[in-house]
């Protein structure tokens, strides 16, 4: 069963101050698929996350969802066409308490859904956010701060997540529920996913496919199988 | 003859319950992990350690001194540094200046500046050591700030999750350095998740849970005992 | 030097603070200019202004009076509006030994004889106005002031009068510049019970006093120094909240004689958009009109010269208000007084007119001009008399 | 062999990291407008240069504020208080003291002592009190205003130092000038020529001193406090001591400001404490950029002297126009008009600009 | 003065102050503490509210829709001026210290060319009443009441509304609420119109009051920013209670030895506050709360 290209890029640059970090990219993910993205340090991944989203405007390229042309959207609007978004470090809203820093992700995906039961699952999924949903988010610890900025996303309900180094900061059993939350999502309701990550074992855990950053181009892709191979992904991991 | 020693060290922020008497030791010239679960209190238990949060009751010992009462800068002057869980380093500053302060401490021109290339090289930075601190990518920032910690010449090296966001050679590098620094006689206490990273340096590790010491012991009897896989390992491949 | 022009400097505050009591001042100077250019000019030379915007800002006045002084090398400058301000380029005028007219009414004191003053002081204000209200409606009095030189020194005058005139103090208040919300003194006042109020208030935030004690019906008799002349609250503000209110001044609007209605006509002509003719402005018409006469009887612009002149003790003229004279000891000017009577429309009636009231404390404290000049200004409680000299 | 050593060190500390300027090129410029400067009054009559003096008094006051403010990331909105109080302590000593043996230069160097002082005790009081950010500004603002709001009020004869009245709001006039003792006749240093080049000397001085001061272990400790407080208290610096120091030298420099303003023009009043006075040095440095001393100290000039000429030609419209080209300045030149009109011409700058910008 | 006249004479001077206080602080707090935006032309938004309601009265309107419109028109010029300037200076709150001061000389010195030197007052509505032998202002207890009402409307438009929630996530983390879908450019001019729009019903409420000159915002300005701070960054939390610790300390001053200890125990009153909770109330207030 050959899905639909959701999302895809075409020559994408972009880059901070002139200084293009982004240097081409091309990739397409079909609906439903579970890609990562990998890659070392300062290569620009995180960099290819924020001009998908449009916190960064691409110099040259485009970016399509859906077959539309995003690039002359901003950034809220393409949250609103379904795309949720969780940056590298969290950045949650400290100085509002959890319940209110998930209200905000409802705006994600256009229409106004059911809040209380989508809380509910979330709640469901992250049972800690339920215990401190009135506790000011600047205060958790910093992996209650990932939990709560994923869940953010998850109250839009979007089609699209981009995830940014989930696994950073949280503990391994957690680790391993996002995984498998993320995994359940993908099969009940089609979500895709792109994710950059560095930990082998949640990359291996979700991703059906992998593309490989350096010096902000795609240099390779690991399909399914080449995935199952710690040593092979670690290899391209070490360029 | 311990470096650092905690006795009932307890933390309450409003009604909940951090720190919870915690009897801590970190021998001197050991490298020991502290891992829980997320909000167990460690980044808390470690801004007690440095004064960034007034306990709420306990002591803290640095080389035999009670230190509970002593200003930040103090307690770094007498040779503990740190390295934060988020990169706390001047964004507006080149990366050479971040060092520079760092290093001014105890060195001046020439040395000074010899200094600072070492360091440079050291973090992988060369290249990157007039772009402003700022617009590092994460995982340089992280470097960075490892740098600036270092370059203090502690004593007793306190790292907070200093290996997020690396690849795994990263890690494993960082690992190495933390074993380079150790054989200089530094005394490490780091917190990770990382159970690779962990089972490479820790001499010890102890499990913080609820604010209150859950387990101790060797890297290999902690990954075998279940009460800990069941809070925070889960399946563990370390 | 025959047909060149006299030079004229003109600082005032034509923006900020002040400026809605003092760009009728400026076009005071203009009109009694442009008059005197149609006749010929003073001893046959053209009057030319040279004017700048001071912005109620005591900085602006150091800058600019060193300016017209060194850089434009005026004859004579017209300036300044709050004390402050003219304390603050005193200095300057005194260092190059400019001539400079203060046209304001003010706490008095200054004997300085590089100035010229044709406002109105205390002595004409005060024991014109005190004993009359304390006649009319009793002899317990409070004062609520501007906690400045002017209001603690106007009061210290409305303090000393009352005393005079077997009259005691129910209370005295003084306000801090800027204040605009008088509920507590409003309280104070209705507590004190005194049978009328002096009001010395100054600038635009302290006139929100009687708006709001006409809405907590105080429904005291006034009486002021500066309001309604100066800063003409009858006008902006709704009746009946300045009823009863009297006010002494040397000048208004509604003074009515026909030199005074002739003056309003023709201001009114060139300048339409006026919304009121203050004292301070016909002090700065007269002000030019007295500074020509000097001019003409020195037979130069210099100040010895001019100083002579006065020193004859009759420079005077026929001016609106009526017949006014410098005084050679101070350099201070006589004033017609006016008791303006606020009423219940706010329509103006004049109980009481005092004619030639002559600005005599200075010489009777010790400033003679004629003889030195201490450039100093003095007050009641601080003066070469009290001092023992 | 060593004193000459530390000596070359210290002249190192001229350029560094935290200031623009470097090199032949730079030093050459600084060479010709201090010449231009000097040169000035020869062209100029009385009142141009005693103008500039005017203007030159104000540029310590924005000094001491870039120092502050530009490099130690503390806005005090409250300079106008040490300036007060000095021009107020110059005033009541030269009254008492009098201008023989030179004691009027006694007194300004007292009266700064004096400011420097009152910044301390303040300065201990907010930055061991842990007080920053919008929390020192309006703290500072509230100093400065009560300062005004109670010397407003100190118009009786009860208000006196020794024979000095401080005279409330009409303020205090008739302290002499700086006056130099010189046989056959004291020389008074009116605004003019003679005042001129002291106090552009002075100017020079300072700025010189600052930029070694910036350039040295504290400045480098001072901005690393701007960019991150809790850092550079965790490398081992008491960060309390380095802003407190950076606030006592910038106050006393203010001070001067307010000594220097009181001798110029005789007179020294409550409004120069006031809200409208408090508000300009930080515009002052906020148009020139302040991160940086050099456009700090012409955008002072510039911004006083662009004013200055406004009224003077503006009538009416030198307030709108005023404030239009405030807006505008910091709209176009985020970083200080300088740094954006230098970085039109120089690539240093342009690259420093993008960096701010970012 | 017997006990119970004394009594409601204490409470009608500390209303009266805590009024002036919030009515003043409001708009201040919202564009502060939810922007960081310094907004020294705060004064010239009451200002417009003032104009624009004076004039609506002049022209025959009633005082509340007067005032409505005051309020009104202050919010659109603010949103314009968000729009137009202030958009640009998110990113360097402390800018907006020197464009906001320019603005605010535009304004007043354009009011002063354009309307002239003053404006006529339109008299205070209500009469007065009196209280043991003292007459007060029936006009001061309306603004007492809008003080309340205007806190508790903003609580609930920011705790209880979407609008509130997206505005202060905005304010918090801008451009992670813009990539959550809120239309983040729109929010900033929404909050910014709301500060401007209740710096404009200060206006309103004072114009009978107050003389009406274009510097006249400069009455309320120093008073908003001490509230404002004392109060520190969340404006609920500390707003209210930062006008009502200040306006006991101004009114018992006030009453106790005058206007001139009124003025400066206020401003002392907050050096020793921030001096005792470095971070306002808010910081106090959030310290204590988990
Ligand atoms: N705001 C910025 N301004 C200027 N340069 C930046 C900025 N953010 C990132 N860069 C530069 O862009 C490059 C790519 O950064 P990016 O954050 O995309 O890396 P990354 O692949 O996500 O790395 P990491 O694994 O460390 O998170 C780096 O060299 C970095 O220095
Ligand atoms: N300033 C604060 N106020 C209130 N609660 C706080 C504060 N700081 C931390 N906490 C709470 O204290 C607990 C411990 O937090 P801490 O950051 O020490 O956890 P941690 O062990 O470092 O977790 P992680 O591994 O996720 O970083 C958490 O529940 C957190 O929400
Ligand atoms: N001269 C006055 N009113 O200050
Ligand atoms: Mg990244
Ligand atoms: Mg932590």
């Amino acid at each position: 069963m050959r899905k639909e290209i959701l999302l895809e890029t075409m020559g994408l640059w972009a880059g901070y101050g002139g200084k293009p970090v982004l240097q081409g990219v091309d990739l397409s993910v079909r609906a439903g698929e579970i890609v990562a993205v990998i890659g070392r340090n300062g290569v620009g991944k995180s960099t290819l996350m924020k001009s998908l989203i449009g916190l960064l405007p691409s110099d040259r390229g485009s970016v399509l969802f859906q077959g539309e042309a995003l690039d002359a959207m901003a950034a809220h609007r393409r949250a609103r066409q379904g795309i949720g978004y969780v940056p590298q470090g969290r950045d949650v809203f400290p100085r509002m308490s959890v319940g209110e820093n998930l209200l905000v992700g409802q705006s994600i995906g256009g229409g106004r859904s059911d809040a209380a039961a989508r809380l509910d699952a979330i709640y469901g999924y992250f049972p800690i956010l339920k215990e401190r949903r009135d506790q000011r988010a600047g205060t958790l610890s910093g992996g209650q701060q990932q939990q709560l900025a994923i869940g953010r996303v998850l109250m839009g309900g979007p089609s699209l997540i981009l995830l940014d180094e989930p696994s950073e900061g949280i503990q391994p059993n957690i680790v391993q529920d996002i995984a498998r939350i993320m995994v359940d999502l993908n099969r009940q309701t089609g979500i895709t996913v792109v994710f950059v990550e560095q930990n082998l074992d949640m990359i291996r855990a979700m991703a059906e496919r992998c593309y490989v950053m350096d010096k902000g181009r795609i240099t390779a892709e690991i399909g399914r199988d080449a995935l199952e191979d710690r040593d092979t992904v670690r290899r391209y991991l070490a360029v | 003859m311990a470096i650092l020693r905690t006795e009932k060290l307890d933390k309450w922020f409003g009604g909940l319950h951090v720190t919870d008497e915690v009897d801590f030791t970190v021998e001197t010239g050991e490298v020991h992990c502290l891992i829980g679960p997320n909000g167990a209190g460690k980044s808390t238990f470690f801004k007690l350690v440095l004064g960034e949060h007034a306990p709420s009751g306990g002591a803290i010992l640095y080389d035999g001194e009670n230190i509970t009462r002593a200003k930040p800068f103090e307690r770094i002057r007498r040779g503990i540094s740190v390295k934060f869980q988020v990169p706390g380093i001047f964004q507006a500053l080149k990366v050479r200046q971040n060092l520079q302060i760092a290093l001014q401490h105890h060195l001046q021109g020439a040395t000074l500046n010899e200094e600072i290339d070492r360091l440079l090289e050291f973090l992988k930075l060369k290249d990157a050591q007039d772009q402003l601190a700022g617009s590092l990518s994460h995982g340089q920032k992280q470097w960075l700030e490892i740098g600036m910690a270092i370059a203090l010449k502690p004593k007793l090296l306190l790292l907070d999750e200093p290996t997020a966001g690396m690849t795994p050679d990263e890690t494993f590098a960082t690992g190495e350095m933390v074993q380079a620094l150790n054989a200089q006689g530094v005394s490490v206490l780091a917190v990770e998740h990382d159970m690779a990273f962990v089972r490479q340096i820790a001499q010890k590790v102890t499990v913080l849970h609820f604010g209150k010491v859950f387990a101790q012991g060797t890297i290999d009897e902690i990954v075998a005992d279940e009460r800990v896989a069941a809070i925070y390992l889960g399946e563990v491949h370390a | 030097q025959d047909g060149e022009p006299i030079k004229m400097g003109v600082l005032e505050d034509q923006s900020g603070d002040f400026a809605v009591a003092t760009i009728g001042k400026v076009h005071g100077i203009e009109l009694a200019a442009e008059e005197i250019n149609a006749n010929g000019g003073i001893a046959g030379r053209p009057l030319e202004l040279v004017t700048y915007d001071t912005q109620s800002d005591n900085r602006r006045y150091q800058e600019f009076m060193r300016r017209v002084l060194q850089r434009d090398k005026v004859d004579v400058v017209f300036a300044g509006f709050s004390s402050a301000s003219r304390e603050a380029y005193r200095p300057i005028v005194d260092q190059f030994d400019g001539l400079a007219f203060y046209n304001n009414q003010y706490e008095g004191g200054v004997c300085d004889a590089n100035m010229i003053v044709t406002g109105a002081v205390p002595e004409q204000q005060f024991s014109t106005l005190i004993p009359y209200m304390m006649e009319k409606y009793g002899k317990n009095v409070y004062t609520i002031a501007a906690d400045y030189n002017f209001g603690q020194i106007s009061a210290e005058w409305v303090r000393d009068i009352v005393k005079e005139n077997g009259g005691t103090m129910a209370g005295e208040e003084f306000i801090p510049l800027g204040v605009s919300q008088f509920s507590q003194t409003i309280q104070n006042i209705q507590n004190a019970k005194p049978d009328f109020l002096v009001t010395l208030l100054v600038g635009t935030a302290q006139a929100s006093y009687y708006e709001q004690a006409a809405s907590a019906n105080v429904g005291l008799p006034m009486a002021s120094s500066v309001n309604v002349g100066q800063g003409y609250e009858h006008k902006r503000f709704q009746p009946p909240s300045l009823a009863d209110m009297y006010v002494t001044t040397n000048w208004i609007e509604e003074v009515d004689n026909p030199a005074s209605k002739e003056f309003v006509e023709k201001w009114h002509e060139k300048f339409p958009d006026e919304p009121y003719i203050n004292q301070e402005a016909e002090n700065s018409y007269i002000a030019v009109y007295l500074y020509k006469q000097m001019v003409e009887r020195a037979g130069s612009t210099d100040h010895d010269a001019i100083r002579k002149v006065i020193a004859e003790g009759d420079v005077c003229m026929d001016a609106p208000e009526g017949h006014v004279c410098i005084d050679p000891k101070s350099q201070h000017m006589s004033h017609t007084i006016y008791l303006a009577k606020v009423g219940e429309d706010h329509s103006i009636t004049f109980p009481k007119v005092w004619d030639d009231i002559k600005p005599y404390w200075l010489g009777d404290v010790g400033c003679d001009l004629t003889k030195d000049n201490p450039e100093a200004q003095y007050t009641p409680s601080d003066n070469p008399k009290k001092s023992g000299g | 062999m060593s004193s000459r050593n530390s000596v070359s060190s210290a002249l190192r500390l001229l350029e560094g990291p935290q200031t623009l300027g470097k090199g032949p090129g730079f030093w050459a410029g600084f060479a010709v407008v201090l010449a231009l400067a000097c040169a000035y009054p020869l062209f100029a009559d009385g009142y141009d240069v005693g103008n500039n003096v005017y203007f030159f008094n104000w540029a310590f006051m924005a000094l001491g504020l870039g120092l502050i403010w530009g490099y130690g990331g503390a806005l005090s909105f409250g300079q106008t208080a040490f300036f007060g109080v000095a021009g107020y302590a110059y005033g009541v000593l030269t009254i008492n003291l009098g201008d023989a043996y030179g004691l009027t230069f006694f007194s300004l160097v007292a009266a700064v002592a004096i400011s420097a002082l009152f910044a301390a005790v303040l300065g201990y009081f907010l930055f061991f009190g842990r007080i920053s950010g919008v929390f020192l500004g309006i703290v500072t603002l509230s100093v400065t205003l009560v300062l005004e709001r109670f010397m407003s009020q100190t118009a009786g004869p009860e208000w006196a130092i020794g024979s000095a009245r401080l005279n409330g709001f009409n303020g205090m006039g008739g302290m002499p000038s700086l006056t130099i003792p010189w046989p056959g006749g004291d020389i008074v240093l009116f605004p003019d020529v003679a005042l001129y080049y002291l106090t552009l000397a002075i100017l020079v001085v300072v700025y010189l001193a600052l930029r070694m001061l910036v350039n040295s272990r504290f400045g480098n400790v001072l901005v690393a406090i701007r960019e991150n407080p809790q850092r550079a208290e965790m490398l081992g610096y008491d960060i309390r001591r380095y802003q407190l120091g950076a606030f006592v030298i910038g106050s006393g420099l203010a001070g001067l400001s307010g000594v220097l303003y009181t001798a110029w023009g005789n007179y020294i009043t409550p409004s120069s404490m006031g809200m409208s006075a408090a508000a300009l040095p930080v515009v002052w440095v906020a148009v020139g950029g302040r991160s940086d001393l050099t456009t700090t100290l012409f955008g002072t000039l510039l911004v006083l002297a662009g004013f200055q000429y406004l009224t003077i030609y503006g009538s009416q419209y030198a307030l709108v126009v005023m404030g239009v080209l405030l807006v505008v300045t910091i709209l176009a030149a985020p970083s200080g008009i300088f740094i954006t009109l230098g970085a039109l011409f120089s690539k240093g700058l342009r690259r420093r600009l993008k960096r701010e910008r970012a | 003065m017997d006990f119970s006249s004394g009594l409601f004479s204490f409470l009608y001077q500390t209303g009266d102050a805590f009024a002036f206080l919030v009515l003043s602080a409001c708009g201040l707090a919202v564009i502060f503490g939810m922007m960081g935006i310094i907004n020294l032309a705060h004064g010239e938004f009451i200002l417009c509210g003032a104009y624009v309601t004076t004039s609506a009265v002049q022209v025959g309107l009633p005082l509340p829709i007067a005032i409505f419109l005051g309020t009104a028109v202050a919010g659109l010029v603010g949103m314009l001026l968000e729009r137009v300037i202030i958009r640009h200076l998110y990113s360097r709150p402390l800018d907006s210290i020197v464009v906001t001061w320019g603005i605010s000389m535009i304004a007043t010195q354009g009011t002063l060319i354009i309307l002239g030197s003053t404006m006529p007052g339109t008299g205070t509505p209500f009469g007065s009443f009196s209280v043991g032998g003292y007459g007060y202002s029936v006009y001061r207890l309306v603004l007492m009441l809008a003080a309340l009402a205007t806190l508790a409307v903003l609580w609930l438009v920011f705790t209880r509304t979407r609008f509130g929630i997206l505005a202060r996530a905005t304010i918090q983390v801008p451009h992670i609420a813009e990539a959550l879908g809120v239309n983040t450019s729109l929010i900033y001019s929404l909050t910014f119109g709301l500060g401007a729009a209740l710096a404009g019903l200060c206006g309103g409420l004072y114009a009978p009051t107050m003389t009406l000159v274009p510097t006249m915002g400069s009455a309320f300005v120093v008073e908003a920013f001490v509230t404002v701070v004392v109060g520190g960054a969340d404006i609920f939390l500390g707003t209210a209670p930062a006008a009502a610790i200040l306006a006991v300390v101004k009114a018992g001053l006030t009453s106790w030895q005058g206007q001139l200890a009124g003025q400066i125990g206020l401003l002392v009153a907050v050096i020793v506050v921030i001096r005792i909770l470095p971070r306002g109330l808010t910081g106090f207030i959030l310290r204590e709360r988990a």
